[in-house]
């Protein structure tokens, strides 16, 4: 018997770059803990996401033609239980933050290019409507009752963001130098944060750091 | 984070057991296991560890940290150090409370090492909050947090951070939304 | 147990504490008659405000009457942010039962210093410096799991809002280190709507 | 003072953070009525010459934005309490919680209840994934729990019924179970 269950090691996820499904297992657990921890929302990372849901899928179906008494399928079912917790904990926590700061994000996600934006196409489209049934509901029950000059939802006004003046632990997955953190000044000698030290600063510091792989929120 | 999250991320890192049972290699999305040959150890992550302990098909080694003689000498030199000193597993106080819990019976002199542990644990959380009171009185814009384990910089939170982000709010006036309504007068 | 994303207070538009901080009042001089609102002066029967009254506002009132381009009223710092004041909190802030200054004494004060008063920097200084004090205090109490009503009913709303995150989290890891975590638990929603839905059927 | 029914429902709220108190309609009518009072003074005000009376518009302006204010942000938390419930009791909300929202605020659950479905079936490249489950992270395939209420029957994903009755225990796949013990109809039982 294959124990394999016949699916491939190695994943393409885009045309040049060829990797481990291990390897997309862990993108998967540093996005979940960064986004767990980031206090505004970070791209989204659809090709991971679809990636693992092919991969448990396909496990899935795999261990349906076995027989079930095999000790490796609840060692798979296991595995399985654990992969869909952080999946299911990694978009419920976007979704929670999509729900809060909705205006927001969907703001600032106009202005970037399409394949810059943070927000997946299934969020976008859950943003929007979030969006929408809220401010529906606001002009339903009050705003169209109020006088002309107070009538319109205000947006700019009304919007609410999220603090990036936030306090985030991290640990450094590869040394950043040079860095000059918020509330610093000119006398202060610019930090380095070496290979796998740990720190406790402000997010808004090292906001594109953690963006860009080189420090990991813990 | 609670601390069922650190424990589940805990749960990741491997241990060895010895197995009663053969079987070949396992290929997880997480990595490929065994093979499995009774009575000779093998690696798996704890969380599979616990599962076949949990029903009798394994025997646990527990990691070569985990006896009296390592951890009184972890404990002297946390109590000699002024700083945080590593410690031996990055998840020292999870794995040991995991594997004490199902594997007591493959661990020799757990009793001690529970003990033993409690005191690393309690002199590094004395240790904490002499870094957090510092933290608080200087105001530090930034701590170094070297060789804290995840569920010691879990037990500090969100009280800690959050604490420190009023701190800063109410130094740097009143975060992004000046939310007192608009004062521009329109008709 | 809950995994909802957790962050830190910061006042937007619909945060209930600001709406509240807002309405605490301060003293305050007319300094542009005002036609037809004797109303808001319940000590005079006077159909106008006229100037030189002085009379006590909510604070999202008064705000936006001092900013005006000719100001209606001028605003007089409450007491327990005056100079005086200042320097008994200075001395030993951790003893003060901030609860009776005022529930929203840190939000109310930042919302003072916006009226550029030329005590502005230093009541920012003073609410920095109480809090700073107060806070070691207050992770002691969460750390050690105080219950005593009578401590913790001397904090200010958001210093109760800390220590209540911090308390909750001490709680969950101490039951964590004695028991583990392996239990799944009905929702505290769920749980307190059965049991105030058990009090109805009993009565 | 202005703005006194305002603060009244923003009080309310505050008193009782883990209920929906009934929506308050009455008041809410207050609330709008004197905005449009402070309007139609304001306007007559400034029809007649030009700052005539300056300051009494400005006191009326921000008693009208003040009351804005504490109309939104009492919807505004009463729909956040009615999502999380969305959450925690599941798709249907208990009648006794559901007679304290007004229609609009059905319909916005309602409406809530169908985007979020769509968004949780397209997840995945339309695998689909409900994700008011896996709230907690996952131990044992198996748990033991006991039934504290009659439920009836109750299928689970591979299609197996089981008849839930008050007071027996059972030994369920820990996933179907997940979503009884938070709703406190099957009490998770570890020893």
């Amino acid at each position: 018997m294959d124990s394999s269950f016949g699916l491939d090691n190695e994943v393409a996820l885009s045309d040049d770059e060829t990797v481990t499904v291990q390897q997309v297992l862990e993108t998967l657990e540093n996005a979940w803990l960064n986004e767990k921890f980031s206090p505004e929302l970070l791209p989204h990372q659809t090709d991971i996401v679809d990636c693992m849901f092919e991969q448990i899928s396909g496990m899935e179906e795999n261990l349906e033609k076995v027989d079930q008494s095999d000790i490796r399928v609840e060692i798979h079912r296991m595995e399985l239980d654990r992969i869909r917790y952080v999946l299911s904990s990694f978009l419920r926590t976007r979704l929670e933050k999509i729900e809060e700061f909705c205006t927001h994000i969907i703001e600032e996600d106009s202005t970037r290019d399409p394949d810059e934006r943070y927000l997946s196409p299934g969020e976008k489209k859950f943003a929007e409507e979030f969006q929408n049934n809220i401010e529906q509901h606001f002009e339903r029950v009050a705003l169209r009752h109020m006088p002309l000059n107070v009538q319109k939802y205000d947006r700019q006004l009304m919007k609410v963001e999220p603090n990036l003046k936030s306090y985030v632990f991290l640990r450094a997955r590869s040394t950043a130098e040079g860095l000059m953190l918020e509330g610093m000044d000119d006398t202060d000698e610019p930090l380095t944060m070496v290979k796998d030290s740990q720190h406790m600063a402000l997010y808004s510091g090292v906001a594109s750091l953690v963006k860009n792989g080189t420090l990991q929120l813990i | 984070m609670n601390s069922a999250e650190t424990e589940f991320i805990a749960e990741k890192e491997l241990v060895s057991i010895v197995p009663n049972f053969n079987y070949e290699v396992i290929y997880l999305i997480s990595g490929d296991i065994g093979p499995f040959r009774a009575g000779l150890p093998v690696k798996v992550p704890i969380w599979l560890a616990m599962s076949l302990k949990r029903r009798q098909k394994c025997r646990i080694v527990p990691p070569r940290w985990m006896n009296v003689e390592d951890l009184e000498e972890v404990k002297k030199q946390e109590l000699n150090e002024r700083f945080f000193t590593k410690m031996p597993s990055e998840h020292y106080m999870v794995e040991a409370h995991l594997l004490l819990s199902v594997a007591a019976d493959d661990i020799p002199r757990c009793e001690q090492i529970r003990t033993i542990l409690k005191d690393i644990w309690d002199i590094r959380m004395s240790k904490l909050r002499s870094s957090v009171d510092q933290i608080i009185k200087t105001n530090a814009i930034h701590a170094r947090l070297d060789h804290l384990t995840l569920m010691e910089i879990n037990s500090i939170r969100p009280l800690l951070p959050h604490a420190l982000d009023q701190l800063f709010r109410l130094q740097n006036g009143r975060g992004p939304s000046q939310a007192s309504g608009s004062q521009a007068f329109t008709q | 147990m809950e995994t909802r994303f957790k962050h830190s207070y910061c006042p937007n538009y619909f945060s209930l504490e600001d709406i509240l901080a807002t309405q605490e009042r301060v003293l305050c001089k007319v300094e542009k008659s005002v036609h037809g609102l004797g109303c808001l002066d319940q000590s005079t029967e006077n159909e106008d405000l006229v100037v030189g009254t002085t009379l006590q506002l909510p604070f999202w009132l008064a705000f936006p009457l001092s900013q005006t381009r000719v100001r209606v009223v001028s605003v007089e710092l409450p007491k327990i942010y005056k100079e005086a004041f200042r320097e008994v909190l200075t001395a030993d802030a951790s003893i003060v039962d901030l609860s009776k200054l005022g529930r929203y004494f840190y939000e109310f004060g930042s919302h003072l210093t916006k009226l550029n008063h030329r005590d502005s920097s230093a009541i920012n200084t003073m609410l920095m410096n109480a809090f700073k004090d107060r806070l070691r205090v207050l992770i002691d109490w969460a750390q050690n799991l105080c219950t005593d009503i009578s401590k913790v009913q001397r904090l200010d709303t958001l210093e109760k809002e800390l220590y209540l995150e911090g308390f909750k989290a001490r709680k969950e890891l101490i039951a964590w280190l004695s028991e583990g975590s392996s239990k799944m638990c009905a929702s505290e929603m769920v749980v307190n709507h059965k049991k105030r839905k058990r009090a109805v059927v009993d009565i | 003072m202005f703005g006194q029914k305002g603060l009244e429902l923003i009080k309310e709220l505050n008193r009782t953070p883990d209920v929906l108190p009934p929506f308050n309609d009455d008041v809410i009518r207050q609330v709008l009525e004197e905005m449009n009072a402070l309007f139609e003074q304001n306007r007559m005000d400034l029809d007649k010459e030009k700052d005539a009376n300056y300051a009494g518009v400005h006191v009326r302006h921000a008693s009208l934005e003040r009351n804005r204010r504490c109309l939104l942000a009492y919807l505004y938390n009463r729909i956040n309490k009615i999502r999380q419930m969305r959450w925690e009791f599941g798709s249907i909300i208990p009648p006794e919680i559901k007679y304290n929202m007004c229609e609009p605020e059905v319909q916005w659950f309602n409406n809530y209840n169908k985007i979020l479905a769509t968004y949780m079936r397209g997840i995945g490249n339309k695998h689909g994934l409900n994700l008011t489950l896996d709230r907690q992270p996952p131990k044992e395939l198996y748990i033991e729990v006991r039934c504290l209420e009659d439920y009836g029957e109750y299928e689970m994903d591979n299609g197996d019924v089981v008849t839930l009755r008050k007071g027996n225990m059972y030994l369920l796949p820990r996933g179907p179970c997940e979503q009884l013990i938070r709703q406190g109809i099957l009490q998770h039982i570890t020893d």
